[in-house]
């Protein structure tokens, strides 16, 4: 008897059709993937089986019955329980307070403690239950969700890309406890984007694109490059990676010390770094770590770096505004895309007036036309899907403003270019072109920082590796002598050099 | 000795309106949504709840009016703003404008009214304890309901699962969707159990503090209210202290007054203001004190996505 | 609320009269007189008195004239365009009933030569606008033998509006005829700043109380202190109007004011065409403009025989309410043994007399 | 059933029909209002819309009451386009004419006419000192500025009171609260003879335009708006938040201020207590109604002073209670905020067993 069966479901938004009569058979103890690009309906799927969204047609059947499910609650009920792809945890809560919202039966808080420390142990997923969640690593933050999926003795865990914030230790460890769920019996439906990830865990996928069920196959059984055929309908481009030249020394950072500003931020320690003109230093490490804190030091977002720790081509920016360190050729391209690198609500054009100055004439007097002609350049340039340089920013899918705000900074043919996450939840065709634009630039001689929780993003893209880990930056590495193991250890602060008082502890 | 006893008595009766109105806009505000109509939710109670005395004689039923009117109203404008996902300031300012102009309209046959004689309350026993008794023990049963009040909105909201559930929604709309909460209906519960509360103050301007309609006769108490939040950083037993605090500087004006003081009656009057402002100040100079309290997704729209 | 809006019907002002007079009998067309009022009619106090005199007169000259109000017009920029409408309305007499009307007034006068314009308590004239006003502080000193015999801790309190003459003197008027009974009575005062705010007159009311004052009167225009007196199991009065019925066991008695003789004057002399503009009519209980009311059965025969002398004085001539010695609070001495002030002396009034504690906010 | 559906674009359509349907709701409440008060609806509506602009000397008072309520609302549309929430715009408006006022009152007999400049500056400068306190609190201290610029209009009222019943008292006025008329040099020129409008009018225009091309074309214009629809995209970009904040609220102090020295100097003449006279909240509906867009603010503006001048007739010529403006005007207000909806969500007729199973998800839309 089949665990779950799903038959004919769809669900149509006003603008798409996210699943269109989708089929899926999960069996117990199956761990059972959900693969497909960005917008492929995977998230819609997994929350119509949690109640969280209602479908517009389908039955769900449940160990054979057809049941519906209302809500999470009544999913939680009949024993179904999910890890979204947004963790839904409360940052001024205490960890056993966000595991107590999760259950349905009004078990005192004291009992939700004891629980959790039974299920932690059985698991392996220490956490401690007093603590507040903002004081929490983001590895422990996502054992808490699993903890709190896991409380109510689930026969299916839905999981919604749960590896993309994590090591690749805390993976390995994931895995493991997965690993015996299954064994006890219980199913689990996992989506990732990681192809990788899926063929050495799953026993079953399911593969989607467009709302469509497009293939079930053994993931053991697939390389990479098929699976990506199922997925996008053809095979990513290969990307073209000469050996770099690197030329002068355009950023050099050292003795960056910066206190936290937030409480639930990260101190910066001592951070040494030097990008040279011409080659990509890609940054690792655990979000959470001091990126953000790092990215907003060289942004100019953050200004309170001691005079003389960041220099551009020989010239102190350490405190210089955003403006003025683009005006010196150095352009960054956040994580977030919508509110930080894009204003959602105005238009494209507008948003190119964000960071590029040329249609600002005399007097700061806009030139509407060339404020437009401009944005039209981008989106034909770098092949973004949008209605127009008038078509708001929030009404992009994800992949497409991507593109656009790579562009454009790109296209301001930056000297120094600073890239966050540059293909953060964006689709496999998509995250070809960006690194394929990247590698455009750096040939063309100028320096790149990217900063990226995806190792093998960094590993394919980067000529040298640096790790961040605890607010501290460890030496670079040449791309091509690192190992995906080596690099794991020194994402948990344990590098050559680390002194030798540094805590050995792991983050995540 | 006495006349401090008296002017202690003063300042729990001027608190409370203020107490119970802000404890209100402190159950919303913990959902996560802010309602500048307090001004009007507190007129259009003080009428109804007037006008139910009137009718009825009963100010248990008063009372209960008040409270009905002002629910309603946060009913409404919880309908817009949380459904509708209107803009909650210009919301909650069209709620304040509103519900004055519609007070004073249907006001205007209650202005030559007059309510049964009010019944006098006192604590037997403790009332005559000297000082402490014409202090404290001779109040109206509302000034302790707002004591009680607070108490129980503190252990509601950190000892109980409701207040849990109340307070992930104010932190936090998306994950409480997400983990099923039906948000947006707790949230109204919440605009409504806040515009309940507002009405109960209201009321009690109207019927026991100073019992006649007048046109805006609550003349800027529920902006003090809301100020009073804040101020409370989103804490009960604050809120409760602070509106004693300004009930006092209140009643302190009026008194130093009346001892002859040698300072212009309006600039006298600036100070419960301008206490406001410099409390407001120095409370809020602290972002990380106010970050640990304050709601997070305060005053933002939330669209659940499904 | 809604039930309220329901009944609104009945309860709606029927005072703006539509003109539609009984067309056929009346020869002349009805003289068109339109009043602006500070306040809402509703309340019992200044406004309310005006009204009160509005129907009177009204019911006086019956369809010979045609009379309207607008209420509650801010003493703004507001009130020229209100008056200016009245005007255009083809008012010939128009009462401005609160100080606040003055220049506007002015305004509206010099650009409408043929029609008439009465303002209450203001101070500037013109051809065609005139000004009058009560003795209010008759009443005052009424209330005050009353409340100097009934008080038992000798301390008075007033709930004062804004420091102007009128208010200065009734304060003062108020402590002398307290004195004249009982010369130890002190008076304590707190200013609210406003003529009409209800919770804040309570409020005022509470803190003298608290400070001792066991008789309260009040120059506001609610009946928020007589309510806060009775409360508290004090005494107070009514003001401008009756009042009683707001605390029926605090109330000593309702100084009022009655509008009813000048505006039925002043009308008449609109309609037989000899009204012209002239000095300030300040008239007072001799006029029938001013009186203490309902007096309680609480007050005692030998007080209320004190106001009746009071009274009769008044309305004779015999007695003079600010005659010398009069000394101020500071001790100078105002009026000299036997002198007795004239109006001019009153309009100026800056000062407290002996007794009234505490410093006078605009004497600076 | 009826179903709330996202639309997938925002329509062009509604956002201008949504006023309009907003109206029509008023109105249509307010004709079964007149009807429920037993007044004939039609004299009602006519008071309301026709009366208060029927000739020139209607237009004229018209103007008096639009050409502050536009000035300070240009200034608060863009204090909210920044997210600054200035509602204390009332403060400024009282400070404005203070400052106004005491430059009035310097003035003599023999001063020059020129002297209704400095009296004007006068009145941007108090409503920028005003306004300035805020900014100051809420950039130093962080103190919220909705509480810090609403308390500081009970502060402005009072400062006034103390001023025009003390120091600035006119020594002839029997102790009466309010300054000396001022000289006739200090008089705001009015446009026409006979008609009370002045060259606030002018001025009221002027800034119209030069708020919609610092808004919409220029490169500080925008730079405001960022701040106030995404904050962290402002500082990834540059844009100084501090610096947003002061603009935002001299400006609008400043233009608050302006309309405070032109009622002092204008149909007021002096300072009593009077002057504040609720302008500077009612501009907060005339923002808001005219969605912070400079010719939405004009018509809605003309709009208001319409009601508030509706009120008046129909109160001297129905006997209709004064309080029926406040009622229009909130009702104008929250149905347009209703309206509004439309622009984004279009309403669907939703049939059967599913719509009535899915009835407590219906109202909430599928956002
Ligand atoms: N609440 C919603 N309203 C309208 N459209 C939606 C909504 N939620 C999702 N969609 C659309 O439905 C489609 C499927 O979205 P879904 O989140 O299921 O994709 P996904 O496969 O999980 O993508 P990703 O890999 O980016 O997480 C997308 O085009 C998305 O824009
Ligand atoms: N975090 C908490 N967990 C459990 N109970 C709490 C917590 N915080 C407060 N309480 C209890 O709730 C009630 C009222 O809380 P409230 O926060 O209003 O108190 P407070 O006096 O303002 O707090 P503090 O003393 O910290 O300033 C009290 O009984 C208090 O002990
Ligand atoms: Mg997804
Ligand atoms: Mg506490």
């Amino acid at each position: 008897m089949l665990r779950l069966e799903l038959v004919g479901i769809s669900k149509q938004y006003p603008a798409v059709k996210a699943n269109d009569s989708v089929t899926l058979r999960v069996a117990p103890g199956q761990i059972h993937a959900v693969l497909g690009e960005n917008g492929a309906g995977k998230s819609t799927l997994m929350k119509i089986i949690y109640g969280a969204v209602r479908p517009d047609a389908g039955e769900i059947r449940w160990n054979g019955r057809p049941v519906q499910v209302r809500n999470p609650h009544e999913a939680r009920a009949l024993g179904i329980s999910m890890v979204f792809q947004h963790f839904s945890l409360f940052d001024t809560l205490t960890a056993a307070e966000n595991v107590w919202l999760g259950l349905d039966k009004s078990l005192p808080l004291g009992e939700v403690v004891i629980r959790m420390r039974e299920v932690a142990r059985e698991y392996g997923l220490d956490v401690d239950p007093m603590r507040p969640v903002h004081s929490l690593s983001v590895g422990e933050r996502q054992r808490v969700e699993i903890v709190r999926a896991l409380m109510g003795r689930p026969q299916l865990l839905i999981l919604d890309e749960p590896t993309s914030v994590l090591t690749p230790q805390a993976v390995e460890k994931l895995f493991v406890t997965l690993r015996q769920l299954a064994a006890q019996g219980c199913s689990i439906l996992y989506i990732s984007h990681k192809l990788d990830e899926i063929r050495s865990l799953c026993h079953h996928c399911t593969v989607l694109r467009g709302g469509k069920v497009t293939g079930e196959v053994d993931p053991t059984q697939e390389t990479n490059a098929s699976l990506s055929r199922l997925m996008i309908g053809a095979e990513p481009p290969q990307l073209r990676h000469v050996a770099s030249a690197p030329g002068d020394t355009v950023l050099d950072v050292k003795g960056l010390r910066l206190e936290r500003q937030d409480v639930f931020g990260t101190t910066l320690q001592d951070i040494a770094l030097q990008v040279r003109a011409g080659e990509i230093v890609g940054v690792a490490g655990v979000s959470g770590n001091g990126q953000q804190e790092l990215m907003a030091a060289l942004s100019g977002e953050d200004r309170r770096a001691p005079r003389g720790s960041i220099t551009l081509f020989g010239r102190d920016i350490a405190q210089a505004t955003p403006r003025r360190r683009r005006r010196l050729g150095l352009h960054f391209v956040p994580e977030e895309r919508l509110g930080r690198g894009a204003v959602p609500t105005l238009s494209l054009a507008d948003n190119v007036l964000l960071t590029r100055t040329e249609p600002v004439g005399p007097g700061g007097w806009l030139r509407t036309g060339k404020v437009k002609s401009l944005a039209q350049s981008l989106i034909e340039r770098f092949n973004v899907k949008a209605g127009g340089p008038h078509a708001a920013a929030k009404s992009l899918s994800g992949g497409n403003l991507q593109k656009f705000i790579v562009g454009r900074e790109i296209d301001a043919r930056p000297k120094l270019l600073i890239v966050s996450q540059p293909t953060w939840g964006v689709d496999v065709g998509a995250a070809a072109q960006i690194r394929g634009e990247l590698l455009k630039l750096r040939d063309a001689g100028c320096a790149l920082l990217v900063v990226s929780e995806e190792l093998d993003e960094l590993f394919e893209i980067s000529d040298r590796l640096v790790v961040i880990a605890q607010g501290r930056l460890s030496p670079s590495i040449p791309a091509a002598q690192a190992t995906i193991e080596q690099i794991g250890a020194w994402m948990s602060g344990l590098w050559p050099q680390a002194e030798a008082g540094q805590p050995a502890a792991a983050v995540a | 000795m006495d006349a401090m006893a008296l002017l202690l008595a003063a300042t729990l009766n001027a608190g409370t309106v203020l107490a119970i109105a802000a404890l209100g806009l402190l159950i919303n505000e913990r959902a996560g949504i802010v309602n500048l109509g307090a001004e009007g939710m507190m007129l259009v109670a003080a009428i109804a709840g007037f006008a139910t005395a009137v009718h009825t004689g009963s100010d248990v039923l008063a009372f209960a009016a008040g409270a009905g009117a002002g629910a309603l109203l946060a009913a409404a404008f919880g309908a817009l703003v949380i459904w509708l996902n209107t803009n909650q300031y210009a919301t909650g300012l069209a709620l304040s404008l509103f519900g004055a102009g519609f007070s004073a309209f249907v006001g205007i046959r209650y202005t030559q009214e007059k309510l049964p004689e009010r019944m006098r309350f006192e604590i037997p026993g403790l009332a005559d304890v000297p000082f402490i008794g014409p202090a404290f023990f001779r109040q109206h049963p509302m000034v302790y309901i707002a004591i009680a009040l607070a108490l129980g909105l503190g252990w509601f909201l950190y000892r109980s699962r409701a207040g849990l559930v109340l307070r992930a929604v104010g932190e936090s709309p998306e994950s409480a969707h997400a983990l099923g909460y039906p948000v947006r209906r707790i949230r109204l519960a919440a605009v409504m159990a806040g515009g309940a509360l507002c009405g109960l103050a209201g009321a009690y301007v109207s019927i026991i503090y100073t019992p006649l309609w007048v046109e805006g006769m609550i003349a800027g108490k529920g902006w003090i209210a809301l100020a009073l939040t804040t101020f409370a950083t989103w804490r009960p037993a604050r809120v409760l202290l602070g509106a004693y605090l300004f009930g006092g500087v209140t009643m302190l004006q009026f008194h130093l007054q009346g001892q002859g003081v040698e300072v212009a009656s309006q600039l006298l009057t600036m100070l419960p203001y301008l206490a406001t402002i410099v409390v407001l100040v120095l409370i809020s100079r602290n972002p990380a004190w106010i970050r640990a309290n304050m709601p997070a997704s305060l005053g933002k729209p939330f669209f659940p996505g499904s | 609320a809604l039930v309220g809006c329901g009944k609104k019907e009945e309860a709606a002002p029927t005072a703006a009269a539509p003109a539609s007079a009984p067309a056929a009998t009346a020869k002349a067309e009805p003289l068109k007189v339109a009043f602006a009022y500070v306040g809402p009619v509703g309340d019992a106090g200044w406004t309310f008195a005006h009204d009160r005199a509005r129907q009177e007169a009204q019911k006086e000259f019956g369809d010979r004239i045609v009379t309207s109000y607008v209420e509650s017009v801010p003493e703004s920029a507001d009130a020229e365009r209100v008056i200016r409408d009245m005007v255009a309305q083809g008012n010939k007499l128009v009462f401005g009933t609160t100080f606040g009307y003055m220049e506007q007034m002015l305004k509206v006068a010099a650009d409408s030569p043929d029609v008439k314009f009465e303002h209450a308590t203001g101070y500037k004239s013109a051809e065609n606008l005139r000004t009058y006003d009560s003795r209010t502080y008759e009443g005052a000193y009424m209330a005050g033998v009353i409340a100097g015999k009934m008080t038992k801790s000798n301390t008075l309190g007033v709930v004062a509006s804004i420091p102007i003459p009128e208010v200065i003197r009734n304060i003062n008027a108020f402590t002398l005829g307290a004195q004249s009974v009982n010369p130890a009575v002190k008076t304590r005062v707190v200013w609210v700043d406003k003529w009409f705010d209800p919770p804040k007159e309570g409020e005022a009311a509470q803190s003298l109380i608290n400070q001792g004052a066991d008789v309260l009167m009040q120059n506001t225009d609610s009946a928020a202190v007589l309510q806060t007196a009775e409360k508290a199991g004090k005494f107070g009065f009514g003001w401008d109007s009756d009042m009683s019925k707001f605390g029926p066991n605090a109330h000593l008695g309702s100084a009022v004011i009655n509008w009813a003789p000048y505006y039925k004057k002043a009308i008449g002399e609109a309609l037989d065409g000899t009204w012209k503009t002239g000095p300030n009519t300040w008239w007072g209980v001799k006029e029938g403009a001013i009186d203490l009311v309902n007096v309680s059965d609480k007050v005692t025969a030998e007080a209320r025989e004190a106001v009746e002398k009071v009274k009769a004085g008044l309305k004779d001539g015999s007695f003079a309410i600010w005659k010398g010695p009069l000394t101020g609070q500071d001790g100078k001495q105002l009026l000299k043994d036997g002198e007795t002030a004239d109006d001019e002396f009153l309009h100026k009034i800056n000062w407290y007399v002996k007794g009234v504690e505490g410093k006078l906010p605009s004497a600076r | 059933m009826l179903k709330l559906e996202a639309r997938p674009q925002p329509s062009g359509l509604m956002s201008w029909a949504s006023p309009l349907l907003a109206l029509a709701l008023t109105v249509l409440i307010g004709i079964g209002l007149f009807v429920l008060l037993g007044k004939d609806p039609v004299r009602g509506l006519q008071l309301f819309f026709l009366e208060p602009i029927k000739d020139a000397r209607a237009w004229a008072e018209l103007s008096i009451k639009a050409v502050p309520l536009v000035l300070i609302a240009l200034g608060l549309a863009l204090c909210f386009r920044s997210n600054v929430w200035n509602i204390g715009a009332e403060g400024q408006f009282i400070v404005g004419a203070l400052a106004a006022g005491w430059v009035a009152m310097q003035a003599g007999p023999d001063s020059s006419r020129w002297i209704v400049l400095p009296i004007l500056l006068a009145g941007v400068l108090g409503g920028m000192a005003w306004a300035g306190i805020t900014a100051l609190l809420r950039d130093r201290f962080n103190a919220n500025e909705i509480l810090v610029s609403l308390m500081l209009v009970y502060v402005a009222e009072l400062l006034l009171g103390y001023l025009v019943y003390g120091p600035w008292k006119d020594p002839m006025g029997f102790n009466f609260p309010q300054t000396v008329t001022f000289a006739a040099a200090t008089k705001i020129p009015r446009l026409f003879d006979g008609l009370r409008a002045n060259i606030g009018v002018l001025i009221a225009l002027g800034a119209v335009v030069a708020a919609w091309l610092f808004m919409f074309r220029t490169y500080a214009g925008y730079q405001l708006q960022v701040g106030g629809l995404a904050p962290l995209a402002a500082r990834y970009a540059g844009f100084s938040s501090r610096g947003a904040l002061w603009t935002a609220l001299l400006i609008s102090g400043g233009v608050a201020g302006l309309a405070g020295a032109l009622e002092a100097a204008g149909p007021l003449g002096q300072l009593t207590p009077h002057v504040p006279a609720g302008y500077g909240f009612a501009a907060i509906i005339v923002a808001f109604v005219g969605r912070l867009h400079p010719g939405g603010i004009t018509l809605s503006a003309i709009l208001m002073s319409m009601f508030f001048i509706g009120g008046e007739l129909a109160q001297s010529r129905l006997g209709l209670p004064k309080s029926i403006t406040g009622v229009f005007q909130g009702l104008l207000l929250f149905s347009l905020l209703a309206c509004d909806t439309l622009i984004h969500y279009r309403l669907r007729w939703q049939r059967g067993a599913r719509a009535a199973a899915a009835a407590g998800v219906t109202a909430q839309g599928s956002a």
